[in-house]
């Protein structure tokens, strides 16, 4: 299979490793495998949700695809073009085409430029815009997030956290992307300010028709927001399956412990809570078997030995766990 | 709260102890012991004649090491003595020179005379003859070979055959030279290849001091830390960079304070100890203070016998009269004042374009500078103003002359600054005059030149370098003026001519690379004579060509004023001649008094 | 929305830098403001020497030598006769052109390689982290007499060098390396912030993101630290010019100071008073705006005081 | 551990190829030869060459080009910067050329008076200026905190020549509290190292005093100092126990940094004061063109500093857990 087929963005066999330097001459004696192998598609014009805990590889896998990280191995199509094998000139065209909201909305502003500078400046790089026809351009994007132009001259630090992450998302918009990758756009924000920012993005996803790999930590932002969900657990995907089935019918027994710490809005509907056995695995050491047999209460030899492959169990809804057959 | 006490109290603590430490005094000046108490300028480099140069290491190790001949401690002129040799040379002709040595000399105990259990031997003729070759052997890298240089028969020779041995291999000091013979071991035969009357001069140098040959086998390379010689005193204690005690040498020959002296040293007081046995000192202490001020302060208090005067201190002990201040006076100081034969100038370099062709230019510079005023600035009229280069001390000095290119006249610079423009056919560049030192005193005479230079229209910048960047400005000919001066070395005009003669160009002394035929031909006719009036009517000659060229701007000849305490007794400053510790006395009592006050 | 609406709305929201925070702040405090005075007095001093319009005739004598401080001769008169207040104003030009020119050289060589070195990583770290351990581990004094040596009467791109530019670039070329150090380690916590992985992820060159991005953000340091290290090179200047190695031709602090230290003990202590003086107050006056700043624009401390 | 401290010391190697290489580079360019004072002041023409041979100032700078093109590898390396280095590698410095004194023997005569000054000097130093600095973090923001920083920052504006011709003018020689100068081995040092102490600790103090006081207030300023005040501790107690612990660090940074310094001691001082140690000894053979003491000296003080950079490395890591060696 070649290209994208039809995808905006389509990865395969993606691994993205760090060294681990020891020793007297710091030769490398190990890998974290941030991110170990994964496969993903994103439709055209649709939310694919990101989850899993901290640590799990999701953000490395978000910068990965946008080369903020070089890859270890595998291959990514943006439409058709391979992002990984992109010459300089190339890259900076596909830039113009992706692009990334922050978690932290206090980290991803540069403290010392004005906003009009910081929405502006991708513009400016890529020679889109000069002098008031930027200004112009820069005013828009922000009656587009919703901020107010007299806010131009500001800088980062005179906004609440909501609104500098309009102000992240305004930067992101400026190039007019395709595909957009939300790092936990809304995780530091308070949970009155999410479900604005959440309203913001899925109407920039209705006018503009942008396509989205929304990263997350905890299901319940992702719910309502993304069509398709993928958990993903040290480095690797355990579970894909639609929004709505994957929260009806979790079957890995990792996406059951995630949901179970979702705070059910309904008292009513009780779940067995279903707490992780031990601590997030060393990512470092050679091990084998799933990743997620140490933590797991239905863990059997098989799983310590054999690493198990994403199977489709049901219409678009993948696995990847021995005991699930 | 534990904790506190001690890092509070560590510095108070640590006053407690530096005061308590404070007070203790001499408890030699208790004991009566006669100790003289010197200071020295610069470190000591070593005690080894042979590599003996700077002054600084001269006037320590000649307490210890004496030469053929000395200067008579009081006589002015100066006047040579003997001192190893028994009298002055015979020879029929100016070739050839038979010393006579001493008997009865002895080489000061030493672990190094393992032969004897380090009792000192008897000073033989081999002794002068192996030292000498010491400085000839190319190896020893001796800052000397100057005195010997194409003077003796086949000791150049023996200096180019150490030139050829390779590293490891060892020089034979057995190796015998022509021109230095020991019939016996108290007779000494030197041949010359021409005529060198200064030769007494140069046998009276530190440098041609002898050498035991057990010394330099026993101490090998750390020689320079070992002196071993025959002189008055003996190395106790020396911490480089710090202090070095001496004390009398118990072997020392029997030598007397000299029964006669100039006139007036009678009444000065300089004649009580005649005929004497020298020395009077028990012990010679020299600590090295490198800064004026501390080394002033530190006499003030007594803890010095002598001192010179540093410019700036010099109201606070002088008046206007040139006399000693009351106070200085009440404290028991006593002043001395007397010639150096010294001369001090800036030098054109004759090879630059612009000024060594130029003597227009070179008389106008000359002229520009207001050398009464300069004395006074920068001596306090410690120096006399200068009409050529031989100084006053020296009797070949003509005190009739006067030298126009010697008298400030800013009105006849700035003609002569316009003949110098036409000469150099057109605008004269700025001139640069690149001065040793980057001291203070430099830099104020520095800015004092600039000031003068631009009072006659010309303009100078200063290039201020140290000592060893200046001298690789001259010696590779690359600078244009250069402020120098010259200290002689023995009292024979000869010292200062050489500085003109054309075989001695840079990066030999003549550092004005300067060339004349006329000159030079007097130089050789010179050099070779005995001192006559003849000689030095051919001296005055010579000096006339150069104050008529003009390749310096002659400044002033040095005056030395020294003070020191009355208890300090038979001083008389001396400036050819070094090791004269012995011949000077403390009045214990009357330091005492006076510094216990 | 029409131009009117847009440039009014703009006018309103005139935004606060950091910049400007740090400055209001400083100029909340009296000391601080006092102090910014004063130097900008000797600032003036310096322009206005520069210009011919101060001490200008600093070289001629204008009474007797040595003169005591009278209502004549405001500071007494030095070895040739000339006015110590003027020298000492002349003072203000050499003492701060040294301390300043000095600082840019520095900054000028600390900055973009400490920068550099914290963005690359890789060998290119590796060579500079190895180039500024190297001059650390040598003697500064060592530095400073070899580079002295070295620069003196030579020619820099023609302009032959002696005197304040020897010293200048002495002091410049041998004091980078704390700043080098200094930027270096917070470039390296500043290149993996968010806000540079968005310059990147917008395809921001690395140029711009280092000249853009990165250095605006560590400039508050080279700031802090160049108020401070101007009071070190004013002093570094006294200890040249005693090592005989400061200007030459022209009066400075140090060489006034250098003059000083024999006069004194001809109780001519006028001179070394001037000078101390001038060197006190100019120092303690960036030490206060130095420790002012500080506080005013790091931004951990000021975490730490709200 | 072990092969974090053996990786260090590898890292230590071309920084002291560095050093070797920048300082010759540097020697080489300073104006002046020694040879031409060797020869004395009358000396001719081939008499200073002959100087220079026998010192091997004719080799070539870098490498022999000529043996080189005849194959003589080993002539070809027979040049001045290859002796230098292969001198200095194997530790074998020549004698010193204006004392001819073996470098070792005078290095050892005089650190030991460097050392007898400036170590007191530098914990005096320290102590006073942490005592003062805990009264001042103590009392931040007080009227006490405000003078004596201000003291501080005037004593620190004031050069330290200033101080040195006031303290030997007035105190040693007006009031004769001190020696003037001079110094002696043994306890008898303590006599004549008080007065350059004390100047250098007055006039030092300015500085670390500040220095010391930003260290604390940032400590005071953590929060589990602030618990350990909201928990009702008593404040000197929390100063010293909390506060001034953790300062440690950098206090250490100070301390084995300056050590190869103090080694070279204050110039300024034993000059003042006639102390032999190697400030002195450096200055001059500085200004004799002396390379081989100056080569030794730097060599021997670099490597003190990559070893004083290695301890400090290692008292991080024994002071303050949360730094791993790695």
């Amino acid at each position: 299979m070649a290209k994208a087929d039809g995808h905006i963005l389509r990865v395969q066999g993606l691994k993205t490793y760090f060294p681990i330097r020891r020793g007297v001459f710091s030769r490398i004696r190990g890998w974290v495998r941030a991110v170990d192998g994964v496969d993903l598609d994103i439709p055209r014009g649709q939310t694919v949700g990101l989850v899993g805990e901290s640590g799990c590889g999701k953000t490395t896998l978000g910068r990965t695809l946008l080369r903020l990280i070089p890859a270890t191995a595998g291959t990514a199509w943006f439409e058709d073009e391979l992002i990984f094998s992109a010459n300089r000139r190339r890259m900076r065209q596909l830039r113009r085409q992706m692009q990334i909201i922050f978690q932290d909305p206090v980290g991803s502003l540069n403290p010392r430029m004005t906003v009009q500078t910081i929405v502006g400046e991708p513009l400016k790089v890529h020679g889109l815009a000069h002098g008031r026809a930027l200004r112009q351009r820069v005013v828009n994007l922000l009656e587009q997030v919703g901020l107010s132009p007299g806010y131009l001259n500001r800088y980062p630090h005179e906004f609440s956290g909501g609104q500098r992450q309009r102000i992240g998302i305004a930067r992101a918009l400026a190039l007019e992307p395709k595909f957009i990758i939300c790092d936990e756009p809304v995780s530091a924000l308070d949970v009155s300010i999410q479900s604005q920012i959440l309203n913001l993005l899925a109407d920039l996803q209705d006018a503009l028709g942008l396509s989205y790999l929304f990263i997350a930590h905890n299901l319940a932002v992702v719910e309502h927001f993304c069509g398709e969900v993928a958990v993903m657990y040290l480095g690797q995907i355990v579970e894909r399956a639609g929004s709505e089935d994957l929260y009806r019918n979790p079957v890995h027994p990792y996406t059951k412990t995630l949901l179970s710490a979702v705070p059910i809005p309904d008292p009513r509907t009780k779940t067995a809570c279903q707490a992780p056995v031990g601590d997030v695995s060393d990512t470092s050491g050679p091990f084998t078997g799933c990743p997620f047999h140490p933590r797991c209460s239905l863990a059997q030899d098989q799983c310590r030995q054999e690493c198990p492959q994403l199977r489709e169990i049901g219409p678009g809804h993948f696995v990847a766990c021995w005991r699930t057959e | 709260m534990s904790m506190k006490n001690p890092l509070i109290l560590t510095p108070v603590f640590l006053l407690v102890v530096l005061f308590a430490g404070c007070g203790g005094d001499d408890q030699d000046q208790a004991s009566g012991k006669m100790v003289r108490y010197l200071s020295l300028g610069a470190k000591v480099r070593g005690m080894d004649p042979m590599d003996i140069g700077d002054t600084t290491s001269s006037s320590v190790a000649s307490q210890i090491f004496e030469s053929l001949y000395q200067y008579h401690y009081l006589k002015r002129p100066y006047e040579l003595i003997p001192c190893l040799a028994e009298d002055f040379p015979t020879g029929e002709d100016q070739l050839t020179y038979t010393f006579k040595l001493r008997p009865g000399v002895v080489f000061a105990d030493d672990p190094c005379f393992t032969a004897t259990q380090g009792k000192g031997r008897q000073l033989v003729a081999a002794d002068f003859i192996y030292a000498w070759k010491r400085i000839a052997d190319v190896k020893n890298i001796s800052k000397n070979w100057w005195i010997f240089e194409d003077h003796i028969v086949g000791l150049d020779e023996f200096r180019d055959y150490t030139g050829r041995l390779k590293a490891g291999e060892n020089v034979d000091y057995m190796r015998p030279v022509e021109g230095l013979q020991a019939p016996d071991d108290f007779t000494l035969v030197v041949t010359l290849k021409r005529p060198w009357p200064q030769i007494l001069y140069l046998l009276a140098h530190l440098p041609t001091a002898p050498v035991a040959r057990e010394a330099v086998q026993y101490y090998g390379k750390s020689i320079h830390n070992h002196p071993v010689g025959t002189g008055p005193y003996m190395l106790k204690d020396w911490k480089r960079g710090n202090k070095i005690v001496m004390v009398r040498n118990p072997r020392f020959r029997q030598e007397f304070y000299p029964v006669e002296g100039s006139p007036g040293d009678r009444e000065a007081g300089l004649l009580e100890d005649a005929g004497k046995v020298l020395p009077f000192v028990d012990e010679a202490r020299w600590q090295v203070v490198e800064e004026d001020q501390p080394r002033w302060l530190i006499f003030m208090r007594g803890q010095l016998d002598a001192s010179g005067i540093p410019k700036d201190f010099y109201n606070r002990a002088i008046d206007p009269s040139r006399q000693l201040r009351s106070e200085m006076k009440d404290k028991g100081i006593r002043l001395q004042i007397f010639r150096d034969p010294s001369t001090y100038w800036y030098g054109f370099n004759m090879e630059d374009p612009v000024v060594g062709t130029n003597k227009p230019l070179r008389q106008a510079m000359s002229m520009a500078i207001n050398r009464p005023e300069y004395v006074e600035i920068f001596t306090n009229n410690r120096a006399e103003v200068a009409q050529g280069v031989i100084p006053p001390l020296f009797k070949e000095y003509d005190p009739e002359v006067i030298n126009p290119n010697c008298q400030y006249n800013p009105e006849r610079a700035r003609e002569l600054l316009k003949e110098a423009v036409e000469v150099h056919g057109g605008p004269l560049p700025t001139i640069t005059i690149s001065t040793p030192g980057t001291d203070t005193l430099s830099r104020q005479m520095g800015e004092y030149v600039t000031l003068a230079m631009d009072n006659i229209g010309l303009k100078v910048k200063i290039d201020y370098m140290d000592w060893p960047s200046f001298q690789d400005r001259i010696k590779t000919k690359s600078s244009q003026v250069f402020q120098m001066g010259w200290v002689a070395d023995y009292p024979d005009p000869e010292n200062f001519m050489q500085l003109f003669y054309s075989k001695n160009v840079s990066p030999g002394p003549n550092n004005f690379n300067y060339r004349n035929q006329a000159f030079d031909t007097l130089y050789e006719k010179a050099k070779a004579m005995p001192d006559s009036n003849e000689r030095r009517r051919i001296y005055h000659q010579m000096e006339n060509i150069i104050r008529d060229d003009c390749p310096a701007i002659f400044l002033v000849h040095g005056v030395a004023f020294v003070l020191h305490y009355n208890w300090l007794k038979n001083y008389k400053p001396h400036v050819f001649g070094y090791g004269l510790i012995k011949y000077q006395r403390i009045d214990v009592a009357a330091r005492q008094k006076s510094v216990g006050r | 929305m029409t131009e009117a609406a847009l440039t009014s709305d703009i006018a309103v929201g005139k935004g606060r830098s950091l910049w400007a925070d740090a400055w209001r702040r400083l100029l909340s405090r009296k000391l601080v403001v006092a102090s910014l005075i004063v130097i900008a007095v000797f600032v003036m001093v310096a322009l206005g020497v520069y210009a011919g319009l101060i001490a200008r005739d600093w070289s001629e004598p204008v009474g007797p030598r040595y003169q005591r401080p009278s209502l004549e001769h405001g500071f007494g008169t030095d070895f040739l006769g000339r006015s110590v207040w003027r020298k000492t104003l002349y003072g203000a030009k050499i003492s701060l052109t040294v301390a300043f020119l000095a600082s840019l050289i520095s900054i000028c060589i600390g900055l973009p390689l400490g920068a550099i070195a914290g963005y690359f990583k890789g060998w290119i770290d590796e060579l500079i982290v190895w180039l500024f351990t190297t001059v650390n581990s040598i003697p500064y004094i060592i530095l400073i007499l070899a580079f002295a040596f070295v620069l003196q009467g030579k020619t820099l791109f023609g302009y032959p060098l002696r005197g304040i530019s020897v010293v200048y670039l002495v002091i410049g070329l041998t004091s980078w390396v704390g700043l080098c150090r200094l930027i270096r380690g917070e470039v390296l916590k500043h290149r993996d912030r968010d806000y540079v992985m968005a310059a990147r992820a917008y395809g921001c060159s690395r140029s711009r993101i280092i000249l853009g991005h990165v250095i605006p953000n560590v400039a508050h340091l080279v700031i802090i630290n160049f108020s401070l290290r101007f009071v070190s090179f004013i002093h570094a200047e006294v200890i040249l010019s005693f090592l005989g190695l400061g200007v030459k031709g022209e009066p400075s602090w140090g060489v006034m100071i250098d003059d000083a230290r024999q006069e004194l003990y001809r109780g001519c202590w006028w001179q070394l008073a001037a000078a101390t003086l001038a060197i006190g107050l100019l120092c303690l006056a960036l030490n206060i705006v130095g420790d002012a700043l500080r506080d005013a624009l790091d931004p951990k401390l000021r975490q730490g005081l709200e | 551990m072990v092969s974090y401290i053996i990786r260090r010391l590898l890292y230590a190697i071309p920084t002291i190829l560095g050093v070797l290489l920048i300082t010759f580079i540097l020697f080489n360019l300073i104006p002046g030869d020694p040879s031409y004072d060797i020869a004395g002041k009358s000396a001719s023409a081939e008499t200073i060459a002959e100087i220079r041979r026998e010192l091997g100032f004719d080799k070539p700078r870098f490498l022999d080009t000529e043996a080189l093109s005849q194959g003589r590898i080993a002539a070809a390396f027979d040049s001045q910067f290859f002796n230098h280095f292969r001198n200095t590698l194997t530790l074998n410095f020549p004698r010193s050329l204006t004392s001819h004194e073996p470098i070792w023997d005078e290095i050892k005569s005089r650190a030991p008076a460097s050392l007898t000054l400036a170590a007191p000097m530098f914990i005096g130093l320290i102590a006073t200026s942490i005592a003062i600095a805990l009264v001042v973090a103590f009392a931040r923001g007080s009227w006490v905190d405000t003078i004596l920083v201000f003291i501080c920052v005037v004593g620190m504006s004031i050069p330290m020549l200033s101080y040195i011709l006031f303290g030997q003018h007035y105190l040693a020689y007006e009031l004769g509290w001190f020696p003037i100068l001079g110094y002696e081995s043994g306890m008898q040092a303590f006599k004549y190292i008080a007065l350059p102490c004390l100047l250098g600790i007055a006039s030092g103090l300015g500085s670390y005093v500040r220095f010391y006081r930003t260290v604390m207030l940032d400590e005071m300023r953590s929060d589990y100092v602030r618990t350990a005040f909201a928990k009702g501790l008593s404040s000197p107690r929390v100063l010293f126990k909390h506060v001034l612990k953790n300062a440690m660090i950098p206090i250490i940074t100070t301390l084995v940094l300056s050590i190869p310094f103090l080694f070279l001691g204050s110039l300024l001082l034993e000059r003042f004061f006639s102390i032999p140690g190697m400030g002195s000894y450096f200055l001059d053979a500085f200004n004799s063109r002396d390379f081989p003491v100056i080569n030794a000296m730097v060599f021997t003080t670099s490597l003190l500093y990559v070893l004083g950079q290695l301890v400090t490395d290692i008292c991080y890591a024994l002071v303050d857990p949360r730094i791993s060696l790695r």
